[in-house]
């Protein structure tokens, strides 16, 4: 058992992945010598070199078109795009290529990769270091997409996605890196992809949330608490392929439902959560189903008084509970 | 940059190639299949067999001169869908190819899922294509890339159009592969349209190979309607490539015989006069013209050969034809292996 | 009034707009002598010459990029694609750039331009002539989204798209090209963006679509009247901005939502307007909102049985608002 | 064809411009005032004042040289993320600088919306600029097809880093022009690092100038740290463009004088005595020099420019530390027009 930050979470986990199997490599901007803008890869160009190091040219499509070539070509690339808004030039290679090549073969070629991407917001990083993009990329069959929360969760996690037979985009919340630490065991576990955790148990209410947010509603759920309400916070981690069933229990259990995300409401990835809650357990809801995210503008603006209007926090999140709660 | 030097060194069709007789007919014999099973298509989609069709008519030599300059089952194709002459090289039968045509489920491409021309097979080494053009090129890079990572010495061979140099995937893909001297060849066959848009309106350079200089590597272009050409050119790019040196990008000069695709209709485009002179090109005329010339191929040998292919066709048809659909039940397989 | 086919509805007020404004001008992919690979600027050419109807070299991110800098120099570029599944090339220009630019700054500059996409299968076009994009795209605030589905409504929006004062993704059911036809006025008429449009009134259940399914959707609700059941029919059109009070008010006099699309069900766009309904008109549902859209497959496959086993038909529409009214 | 004859041609900055001295004066003051606005801000960042800072320090000649050649208020500017020199010359304020790094509501480029030294302003046609780097490539492709449409003679001239000439829409745009024969110029400042990647690893040409060939531009490389010759090239490849001749590609080589941003630290992958030696290629004392040995500024007149200067900066941070923050209220306009 250790004590770590999320990045060290993650840097540990591709770390043992390296060192277990060779066939891993990490290909991307400014993550040798530099160790990556945000020190993720800092320390693994000395230790596994230039071939499996290695600094990318500033092109986001071949950076995964590269590593979805060199996927069909027995290595397991990890690719490390810069910021999470700059994965948009390799759409394309992601979507059309990465997503479908299973499919298109029928099963005869796979693309084992990694695409690594921090991602989020209220860090000061305004309309182009603050994106949010699971909604566009878990829209997509053939993809999965993972959003730990966690060190442990992220070291699970970042390992699972690695071993995966498919292409795994993996969102790192730029602001849990330093912000969130947590015990992390020594023992060589993974975190499926696939599963969510249900981070805090609680009978009157549940959320459904991932990223940073988890940690504002916990941190709301315990407000409410002091106030009598329990609530259920459920962590998604993962949101392609999506755990179902652990979201349908947990309404049918309290009855009521919250999703909560930091990305722009319309057409947000909770218009998902709460269509499959409205479909399914519709007979078990005592409530509106309720969606917070933010406001609908092309992105998080860089002065403060603005990014703190576009970011959720624990105090809004907590008015929507007691709403909800109050129904 | 632009191996001119090299290229006048090249062998016009009228030279003797050094090659052994037998591989000479083999080349022959693929060019040739290569066409009947493409003419053959397009009869089928006139009867209402085929929804579609898109040729490799024009472009045989050059598929055929490169692809015989690769190792089979050793070597990473990553060809286009014009690619029908390079995938038979490389190992897929006619059968496979009609499978495909007739989307059954036994298609090794893509079990009927994709349309047809887009070529794969992991056992031949022929990776999967999609339809968004030039994302393979990348793919090239990447496979190519990792061979270096683990210090193998295959090579990478994809091909595109001219039109396709224009997509920035083109661009990304050459530039990773020149820094890193990574083991590919990038084989542009130049039919001067993509569509209906003529390559003036698509590049304002004389030659894709010049392309190359923004790279640094060697451009080299070439007659794509001579094979032997194209062997040749494609044989020193292999060897650059495998002793660590890099990669080439090569511009094989084509015709493009028929109209872009079955959806197509190129009169309303292309110059009559062009269309009218477009069989002057014919890469199969010139290859058995050489061979005539120079003995290696009697009319006789060659109408043999040619009715051994026409029945090959036949029985690939038949057998494609009879071969069952997909079975709906598969449609949600293959979507994530686990 | 005269009968037009979609297309040539689209062609009809493509032109208009060219005689009207010289601003106006094409660039894509074989749009000159061609006309486009389905004949929507057939005619152009001639009409208004090479330096409006531009065919652009085999590259979609410039062919927006370069439309967006046109945009900002004072003329109303018409971007086309060739096939909407090409467009994720783009994707960074269009959600980047085109979508952010009247925001990012501040208001100064804007981006009066329209993308048209050809969209959506049944046609035989196999995973990369099929695809329906409409959910990636009305997720983005700052672009408008509009799927029209009859021969007045592609006339009156693809002129409303050319003269609005932002970026407008126009997307065109190929399917609906030649065989949906309809009488389209000889006036000089508009159909508002962000309007939907009750294609057909109902009272027991409310049925929200968009595009080839439209058709579906009125064909089966026919059925249902038959067996007495009547279905209310709405064309959503406008995907972004969405006609949110047009929905609800249908949900509020029926009590019931099915919501049917073409495209892949997990996060489609129906997501959205199941998670509008789920929260604000819970309490006039009489039943679990429904969502019918394709299998979670990675594209439409060509052979005709996996195609067909891909694609909404009206009996499979039919049984699923048959369903729902039983419920 | 890279203009290496013309290349020869252009002036070391000790040989004797023709410009009015008045000219070269201001040129002078604008490189002084960028190099002091830049370094305030440094320091406004050190002091916790400003979160974030990008520099253009060591790209001033390059880009007071190029904007000069452009025509204020007619011609469009698509500079990135380095440009403030280019935007100072183009008309922009050092209050406006200012209110941008301070996020203030009255930044003309964003109203505090984006990050410092995404410059923009209608009103002096400089273009809105975003941070995913290249795509205004494509913007200024499109204005100059626009201007082509019209019949207009502006020009659009852009800039970027040679790490971005790796990006595809660096590709894409410049093909267009070059086909088109659009009124563009497509400068690369090129200080041979993107962040922390060197150029070797970025391209396997020696000058991003070679890249012109691919298109069939003229592709001129020159000593970006030369005022004067930065002048000409763009000069001329204005007038060029403003004939109707089409685009050109212009390598500027500078330095980054700095660290990427104020969020990198170089020291731990640039060499020490790279570091060490970055100062002899300063532009700002380069042309100090050739202004003194030409006697076109005496000590006392740079003294007092530079005091003047300084109480400009004194003044421009002053006014936009005390302007307004934007209100959160209007975190929702302009999402749409209409
Ligand atoms: C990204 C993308 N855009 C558009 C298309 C439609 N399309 C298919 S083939 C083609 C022309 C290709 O021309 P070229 O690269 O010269 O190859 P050729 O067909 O001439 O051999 C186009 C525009 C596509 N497949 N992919
Ligand atoms: C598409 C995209 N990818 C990554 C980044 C992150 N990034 C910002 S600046 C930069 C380096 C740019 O290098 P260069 O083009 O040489 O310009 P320079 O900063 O050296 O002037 C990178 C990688 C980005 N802004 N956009
Ligand atoms: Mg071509
Ligand atoms: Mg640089």
């Amino acid at each position: 058992m250790s004590e770590l930050n999320v990045l060290e979470a993650i840097r540990q986990g591709i770390d043992e992945m390296m060192a277990a199997d060779e066939r891993v490599f990490v290909f991307g901007e400014d993550v040798g010598k530099r160790g990556g803008v945000f020190r993720v890869t800092e320390g693994l160009l000395d230790k596994y070199g230039p071939l499996r190091i290695i600094d990318a040219p500033l092109a986001e499509s071949v950076i995964v078109g590269a590593c979805i070539g060199a996927a069909m070509n027995d290595t397991l690339p990890i690719a490390e795009i810069q910021f999470a808004d700059f994965i948009a030039p390799a759409f394309n290679q992601i979507v059309q290529e990465a997503a479908r090549i299973r499919y298109r073969s029928n099963g005869d070629w796979n693309v084992p990769m990694v695409i690594r991407a921090p991602y989020g917001g209220g860090i000061h990083g305004a309309l182009y270091h603050s994106q949010s993009i699971e909604a566009t990329f878990a829209h997509i069959p053939g993809l999965k997409v993972v959003a730990p929360s966690t060190p442990y969760d992220a070291k699970g996690l970042i390992k699972s996605a690695v071993e995966d037979a498919d292409p795994v985009l993996f969102l790192e919340h730029k602001k849990t890196y330093r912000l969130i630490k947590g015990s992390v065991p020594a023992s060589d576990y993974r975190v499926p992809i696939g599963l969510a955790d249900v981070k805090r148990s609680g009978s009157d209410l549940s959320v459904f949330t991932y990223g940073l947010m988890l940690h504002y509603c916990l941190e709301a759920a315990q407000t409410l608490e002091r106030a009598g309400t329990s609530v259920e916070v459920v962590d998604l981690r993962s949101l392609r392929p999506l755990d179902t069933a652990t979201i349908l229990d947990s309404v049918r259990k309290t009855g009521k439902a919250l999703i909560v995300h930091e990305d722009n409401l319309t057409g947000g990835f909770g218009g998902e959560v709460a269509a499959l809650i409205a479909e399914h357990v519709f007979e078990y809801l005592d409530g509106p189903i309720t969606r917070l995210g933010a406001p609908d503008v092309p992105a998080m603006p860089y002065a403060k008084p603005l990014e703190d209007a576009f970011m959720l926090n624990p105090l809004k999140i907590a008015t929507a509970m007691r709403t909800l709660a109050a129904y | 940059m632009t191996l001119s030097a090299e290229q006048e060194l090249l062998a016009p069709i009228t030279l003797r190639s050094e090659l052994p007789a037998e591989t000479l007919r083999e080349m022959y014999h693929y060019m040739a299949l290569a066409r009947a099973l493409d003419e053959r298509m397009w009869l089928l989609n006139r009867a209402g067999k085929a929804p579609f069709v898109i040729s490799c008519q024009g472009h045989e030599a050059a598929q055929v001169g490169a692809a015989f300059a690769l190792q089979r089952g050793k070597d990473f194709t990553l060809p286009y869908y014009r690619g029908l002459a390079s995938v038979l090289v490389m190992g897929m039968t006619p059968t496979e190819v009609m499978l495909a045509l007739f989307a059954r489920a036994a298609d090794p491409s893509s079990g009927g899922r994709q349309m047809p021309a887009h070529y794969g097979s992991r056992r031949l080494k022929i990776v999967t294509q999609s339809s968004p053009v030039g994302t393979q090129i990348a793919h090239a890079a990447g496979i190519s890339l990792a061979e270096k990572i683990k210090g193998g010495d295959a090579v990478a061979w994809t091909s595109f159009g001219e039109g396709t140099t224009s997509q920035g995937d083109f661009h990304e893909a050459l530039n990773l592969a020149a820094v890193h001297r990574l083991p590919a060849i990038f084989q542009c066959e130049n039919n001067e349209y993509a569509i209906s848009v003529p390559i003036r309106q698509q590049m304002a350079v004389n030659s894709v190979a010049d392309r190359a200089l923004a790279y640094g590597m060697p451009g080299v272009s070439v007659d794509g309607t001579d094979l032997l050409a194209v062997y040749e050119v494609t044989r020193r790019a292999v060897e650059r490539a495998r002793r660590g040196d890099g990669p080439t990008l090569i511009e094989a000069r084509v015709v493009r015989l028929t109209a872009h695709s079955s959806d197509d209709n190129d009169r309303t485009y292309r110059p009559q006069r062009e269309l009218r002179s477009l069989r002057q090109h014919d890469p199969l005329a010139r290859f058995v013209a050489y061979l005539h010339d120079h003995d290696l191929l009697s009319e006789a040998e060659a109408q043999e050969l040619r009715a051994q292919i026409a029945a090959e066709v036949d029985a690939a048809t038949e057998a494609a034809e009879q071969a069952a659909l997909p079975d709906p039940e598969t449609l949600a397989d293959h979507v994530y292996g686990s």
